[in-house]
């Protein structure tokens, strides 16, 4: 919760954030997302909340059907990209709190292995910022993701477009 | 003047030599463009892989140089999200 | 979970969405929420989820701070407008999933009354879609609401801009 | 020719009527607009709030028919969300 304005004031608004855990071992449960939801019930005002969530789809490729992704990343660099990509998005839009975590190591199919939730007093803010991290995370977060296929191992490095 | 610099591996390029990280002795001075054809000629199927490389958890472009604290790593196209 | 395409196809992309309940009573908790998303992830081939709530704020008014909304609506013709608001939705973007629920009754401050919930192969239909749908329901749909006020009883009606 | 019609009232109309719906006399053929103006005259501080006035369902202007089979709705600014 160290990335909620408690009282929006041109004082607090100019601090610096500190640098918070991104990364997560495994699949993110729709369990941790309600329990985010729960924990900003209490900030009176907060009047909207989007939530992006990336989950792993099942896609088709030569080697047969995905069953999973193996996540893995250059921890130290990427915690400062997301930092980084935090204080952008604190700068660019009128957010009250964000909240980003991703997964590491094995999420299988039909699991979530991105949560993205930004809460702001008027709904534009909170859309804006949504999908403008998500595309920051996909384009300068070095994670790197192994696409698996069935049970013989085979697998396929993913890239983003 | 020579220097030992720790080289990281991530993701596919990781596989293709094998290692997490090793490190290198090199010249001061050396840009990662120096860089990338000392990998090559070392590891031939990374020249045909698409990377980016970071020095000091900064991405760098051909001219950036790598001095004796620099933390260098080669990171292959991105799969976040 | 009918408002959830199984399989992506010209047949089925055609079918008319039956009208589904979308008012709940009272606010709509973060446990709701996570059961949603839990009965999404047999759902391979979705790739993006992209939710919207709407949280009650205790905003500040003349006559003291807000402590509730007191939803109403024209039922039966919003449950229509709800119905319409999906099936241009779903026309407009390449969407899998789409399910909207909204309160009725008391909705005290810090509780969710409006929960938006759009998911689809690729992110960038989620997003449009979410911001689209939550805009479509403020502007078209008879729901009205009272901003309660302390424990006097005092009340402003709230109108959407 | 005269009908029956059931009007509904609903949030800070329906306050003001002090009823949820009631049912006119209305002669047939009659428009929304001359039905606004039978309203504001029955309940004069309608007549200072922005209202729209649905007829089956479907907001209509003032131009849209009543019929006797219409279902009609008197209804203030929206507020979902």
């Amino acid at each position: 919760m160290d990335h909620c304005y408690w009282f929006r004031s041109k004082v607090i608004m100019d601090k610096i954030h500190k640098p918070k855990k991104v990364f997560v071992q495994g699949p993110i449960s729709p369990q941790f997302v309600a329990d985010s939801i729960a924990r900003h019930q209490s900030k009176v005002n907060i009047g909207a909340h989007a939530i992006f969530l990336g989950q792993i789809r099942a896609d088709e490729k030569e080697e047969g059907f995905v069953t999973g992704i193996e996540y893995s990343a250059y921890e130290e660099m990427a915690e400062q990209a997301f930092h980084a990509i935090r204080e952008d998005a604190f700068s660019k839009f009128d957010l009250t709190c964000m909240h980003i975590y991703h997964s590491l190591g094995l999420v299988p199919t039909g699991e979530i292995s991105l949560f993205v939730f930004v809460s702001s007093v008027h709904r534009r803010a909170a859309f804006e910022a949504s999908e403008y991290i998500v595309d920051e995370i996909k384009t300068k977060v070095p994670i790197f993701g192994k696409e698996l296929m069935g049970p013989a191992g085979e697998y396929v490095w993913k890239e983003n477009k | 003047m020579e220097m030992t610099i720790n080289i990281l591996y991530f993701g596919m390029l990781a596989e293709i030599t094998g290692l997490a990280s090793e490190t290198w002795l090199l010249k001061d001075g050396l840009t990662v463009g120096d860089l990338k054809q000392e990998i090559g000629d070392k590891y031939p199927l990374i020249r045909d892989k698409k990377f980016k490389v970071a020095v000091n958890q900064q991405i760098g472009d051909d001219g950036t140089k790598i001095s004796f604290q620099s933390e260098v790593a080669l990171l292959p196209p991105f799969a976040g999200g």
